[in-house]
């Protein structure tokens, strides 16, 4: 079969989706050592196709929850990475004007609904925004809630899931399985090794896919999206991948071996993978990669350079969005 | 003028607000085929079909459930069965409702109520009887509401429905049966979130509550008429934000204050407002301010027990006959 | 095979146990009708083969977890109906000393660890009990959490259901399926059938039983209970019933036909069941079941009796037991 | 004499309890691989093994379980990880753990700690930087107690362990780090739940804090003694039940009351006390009751908007000024 353009568009898009997280997460992290950046970062590094195959399922008014690790969700569903950047430093050009960061990124206007200090705190609102959608503005958009392994365990998943799934309200649970929860090892705090096996407890299809390939999670994505917007309900989706970073930007990670760490990084960084079944599929060139990489990694100091350069937010402003009214 | 009970009162606020705008909805537990526990939604289901769910027994989904749809753009009215249950949900209301429009820098909107039943019934015992409303001042980004009779019941839930904030609305168990009079709907007047109402004017002293504690205010207001002593009784209303000109100009003229509330007394409501009052118009004042609430007690079941946990209007008149 | 004295016994128990409830039940129904009952009260009735059933398997310092309907549950661990009524009829000889009432009726001396008038509050008490039992305290005891289908949609069940199978503990899972929560039918708040489906997510047995047979129940919790005492973890164990009365006493029960439950109730009355196949097991006659009904029926009158007078704890009182120093 | 950190100092307290009972132990998230986000378990896994438990992300079974461990006969210590999820468990706070020996009519007891790290670090924003004590002083059958330094840090949190009731134990972010004295093991004198201590003598204005609030009653003194102004430091410890009598004491003798805390000051702890003083013993002061807390918003990210809704001495010290 031919490859055609529309294919080699959609695999360029997802490289230069995942390139741009890559390096606007490597740029934080750099930051967030040298002490520029304040306040708690969680980086994304290592699950970049889960966020690029999944958003690219999704329209700009889709609607998407985050969490605590917020960056990557943000940029493939759209941002703007200079507003992204400039309020991950706390500046007044950022998307909530300085007063949210790294945990609280949000972009209302593609339905990025914010990243989430409380772990868990997103089931509800992206259920509810599905419900709302659905039922009361009557319109098609779809909800989807991305989630750790560590939130699986949290009450809240199941009060979500069960009224998805009884309602059959489009929206779809993406669970990021890295196998840790903070210093938490996967295992040890649940007894089911796929967390997708839950979704049979709600008569929910639960999907496994390797969260390493940016295709296999789009196709992935595309089905539950396809039946959220037909009214058929909710999907579970699992995928596969592997916290590469620390915890937080300054883990000390006294809990594992900062080497099978770097080994598991090493065969299954989803850039190199892609650059591998890109090839195979022959819809992009390893030189075609590196010219996206190149062109990401000046949006990227671009972005750094706007944060810099802005300013922070009036302290005299710091009541104002309290309140409507 | 039309005779209306507190829960009816609550009907038709939501059933005005829900004719007008398609966005408004209800959720939570028996509420469609029952009509609400305490009657504060029958009729409704009926009338606006496919508006008001009946939904599991998962609060932190009716909550936070209803702070997705409002981040949607749609209006949820959100039920809580009774207020004892509200620390169920109590992360969705005091981390993303109440946060949510500022940690996102203005972007998002939360136009969403939140409908708590509180206070003793008989004998609902330790986890069916508890007034919650102190919690929530202190929490920025929410405002709170606490009707005490059918016409506010009614205008205030239609303030708190039209409100681009997130409220709570507070309402009595006791007084959902209580009836008062009505104006036809063209004469009413809005109401604004925050505004005090001085319900009876006096010389003598302020005695300032809202919700059922207005009861005491009024009893104890008519108990020291007898006397010859004029109370000036204020109807809070809203606690949060809570009009303090109101009450400080009331204490102004009265030099005495007395708070009532049905909550425990220790670090409830009642608290801000004495404190406030100390920091800002001690000046004025001559006798130590009073303050009424429930003993430091979980409710207790037994009668003999329950009454004990109780503030009567005696005990107002005679504190406040002790500040002459 | 021929009948043992022991299974005759067993039998015995088992009718005298759930005719002791029922009339418990009637009495209270009765009197709260009447209004000489203060407060709240949910009955039982229809549904006394499960907490019979379930008790039965239980030793003495097992522990049980119970709902808002517990009074079954309290008389069939082994609670004395005397001190049962006067807590219910708010007095000082109650056991809670009349501070708690129906809602809150527990007795620690025999492992009850209360009712409770937070629907889905149980879970995670009889969970901590069972891990401080066998984790701290090191003994063998293992704990029972009765909840209603209504309570399985709650967030507490999963966060609960998922520590219990991780961590192996000896927490016994019984969901009374009586097919409302309080106005609403099971199935508009539920995607699945059965809601022991859901414990196939946490990878925990999953057994379905005839709630109206006591037979039926005990043995479903004799083998759970032996699995958990041998420390191989928790057990669900749904038992299908039917709430047959009100929700609550003076329920107008505007959202179903009184007819269809008394007709449920007639052909599915666990009392009569219980005389169907005692007769066909050769275990008991009908005339031994009239006999206990008649001591049970003397046993509740009697306990109305105390309960009626006994004296109001006294005001003075009231705050006794907010905390111990 | 020997130094500790806060952090440390808890670790001592818990090592002690958890060598003379068996019973007690500890959960929470990232105990056991960490030792504590903060530190503050750092050590005790090794000392006491199967003893601290990692558990999963469900604090309503962190706290729910542990009240029912607590039922069970274990003494639980459960971690809050911050102070800013509590909402998560609220119910099982409010509605089992303060109650079930109440509402059981004494067959119960919770011997609980809840540990709760509050307050502002750099730049935590909304959900990572609350105080959110002022909840628990109005809800009966728990203890709240709130240490300012390692010495009491120790002592308090021992007696929370060997208290055979439930205590929020409230331990600030910035504190951990804080170093302090502490005696010989032998030397130390047991806390006494409930028992504030005047810090400082003075006699001219009192000033009543609390954990963290206590740097900023500490440097007002200090700058107030420049002046000649003499400030009588109270450090409340407890603050549910609270030590009226050592505060009201206090401000007979010194006339002037000055209350701090760094959580938001509506409806904060700080009015009940300001209250209290205001109705029993109005008649001794000389001045109105000043009272500091944070501004009515949500924390904010950005450190030009964070610095703003933080109390410093110097407003403290103005406000103290302008009383005389
Ligand atoms: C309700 C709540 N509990 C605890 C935390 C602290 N916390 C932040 S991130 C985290 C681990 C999350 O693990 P997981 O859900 O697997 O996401 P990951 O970090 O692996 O992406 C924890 C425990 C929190 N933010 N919210
Ligand atoms: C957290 C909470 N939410 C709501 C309620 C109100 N409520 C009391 S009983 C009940 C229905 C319970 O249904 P189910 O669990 O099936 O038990 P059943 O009454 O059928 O035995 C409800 C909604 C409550 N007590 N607690
Ligand atoms: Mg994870
Ligand atoms: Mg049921």
């Amino acid at each position: 079969m031919a490859v055609t353009k529309a294919q080699k568009e959609q695999a360029a898009k997802f490289y230069e989706t995942m390139s741009t997280i890559r390096h606007f997460e490597e740029s934080i992290k750099h930051d967030s050592l040298a002490g520029e950046i304040p306040g708690f970062v969680h980086l994304y590094i290592g699950e970049e196709a889960i966020a690029t195959g999944v958003c690219a399922a999704l329209r700009k008014d889709d609607m998407i929850e985050s969490t605590h690790r917020g960056h990557g969700h943000c940029i493939a569903k759209g941002a703007d990475v200079n507003k992204m950047m400039a309020e991950i430093f706390g500046k007044k050009t950022g998307m909530c004007q300085g007063r949210g960061g790294s945990m609280h990124i949000a972009d209302f206007s593609i339905g990025m609904l914010g990243a989430n200090g409380v772990v868990g705190g997103g089931y509800n609102l992206a259920t509810g925004a599905a419900l709302a959608n659905r039922m009361v503005l009557k319109n098609d958009k779809v909800s989807v809630v991305f989630f750790g392994d560590g939130a699986s365990n949290r009450g809240t998943f199941h009060e979500a899931m069960n009224v998805a799934s009884a309602w059959h309200l489009p929206v779809i649970f993406v669970n990021e399985m890295n196998c840790w929860a903070s210093t938490t090892p996967y295992r040890t705090t649940c007894n089911t090794e796929n967390i997708s096996d839950r979704a049979y407890g709600y008569h929910v299809p639960g999907v496994i896919v390797d969260g390493q390939d940016v295709f296999a999670v789009y196709e992935a994505a595309k089905t539950a999206v396809e039946r959220a917007r037909k009214g058929e309900g909710p999907t579970f989706i699992e995928a596969k991948t592997y916290r590469i970073e620390g915890h937080y930007v300054g883990d000390p990670e006294l809990y594992r071996e900062r080497e099978e760490t770097q080994k598991i990084f090493h065969d299954t960084d989803p850039l190199k993978m892609f650059r591998i079944k890109a090839a195979k599929l022959k819809v992009m060139t390893a030189k075609e990669c590196d010219a996206i990489d190149e062109k990401c990694a000046e949006k990227i100091k671009a972005a750094k350079k706007f944060a810099m350069e802005s300013e922070y937010p009036d302290s005299s402003e710091y009541m104002k969005y309290v309140y409507v009214d | 003028m039309r005779k209306l009970t507190f829960a009816q009162a609550t009907c038709e606020a939501m059933a005005e607000t829900m004719e007008k705008d398609p966005t408004v909805f209800a959720m939570g537990e028996d509420l469609a085929r029952q009509g609400g526990i305490f009657g504060q939604f029958k009729g409704l289901p009926d009338q606006f079909p496919g508006r008001i769910l009946d939904t599991p027994i998962s609060e932190t989904f009716i909550i936070g459930g209803g702070v997705g749809a409002a981040l949607a753009g749609a209006r949820p009215v959100v039920d809580m069965h009774f207020a004892d249950f509200i620390g169920v949900p109590m992360d969705e209301i005091f981390n993303q409702m109440a946060k949510a429009r500022y940690m996102f820098g203005g972007q998002a909107t939360v136009p969403l109520v939140l409908r708590a039943p509180d206070g003793m019934t008989f004998q609902g015992a330790a986890q069916h009887s508890q007034c919650v409303e102190a919690w929530f001042p202190h929490i920025p980004g929410i405002k709170v509401v606490a009707p005490s009779n059918p016409y506010d019941a009614k205008m205030v839930l239609k303030a708190a429905i039209e409100s681009d904030d997130p409220v709570l609305y507070f309402e009595n168990k006791i007084l959902y049966k209580e009836k008062g009079e009505l104006p036809e709907v063209a004469d009413q007047v809005p109401y604004t979130i925050g505004k005090a109402r001085v319900e009876r004017e006096g010389t003598d002293v302020t005695i300032v509550s809202y919700s059922i504690g207005m009861k005491n205010a009024r009893a104890a207001a008519d108990l020291l008429a007898k006397d010859g002593i004029k109370a000036e009784v204020v109807d809070l209303i809203t606690l949060s934000p809570w009009d303090k000109e109101t009450v400080l100009n009331s204490v102004k003229k009265t030099h005495r204050l007395c708070v009532v509330h049905e909550a425990v007394k220790q670090s409830g409501f009642g608290a801000e407002i004495s404190a406030t009052v100390a920091e800002e118009a001690m000046e004025y004042l001559d006798a130590p301010i009073l303050r009424y609430g429930a003993p430091f007690c979980p409710i207790p079941f037994a009668p003999t027990l329950e009454k004990m946990v109780r503030v009567y209007p005696e005990d107002l008149y005679k504190g406040i006959k002790g500040m002459f």
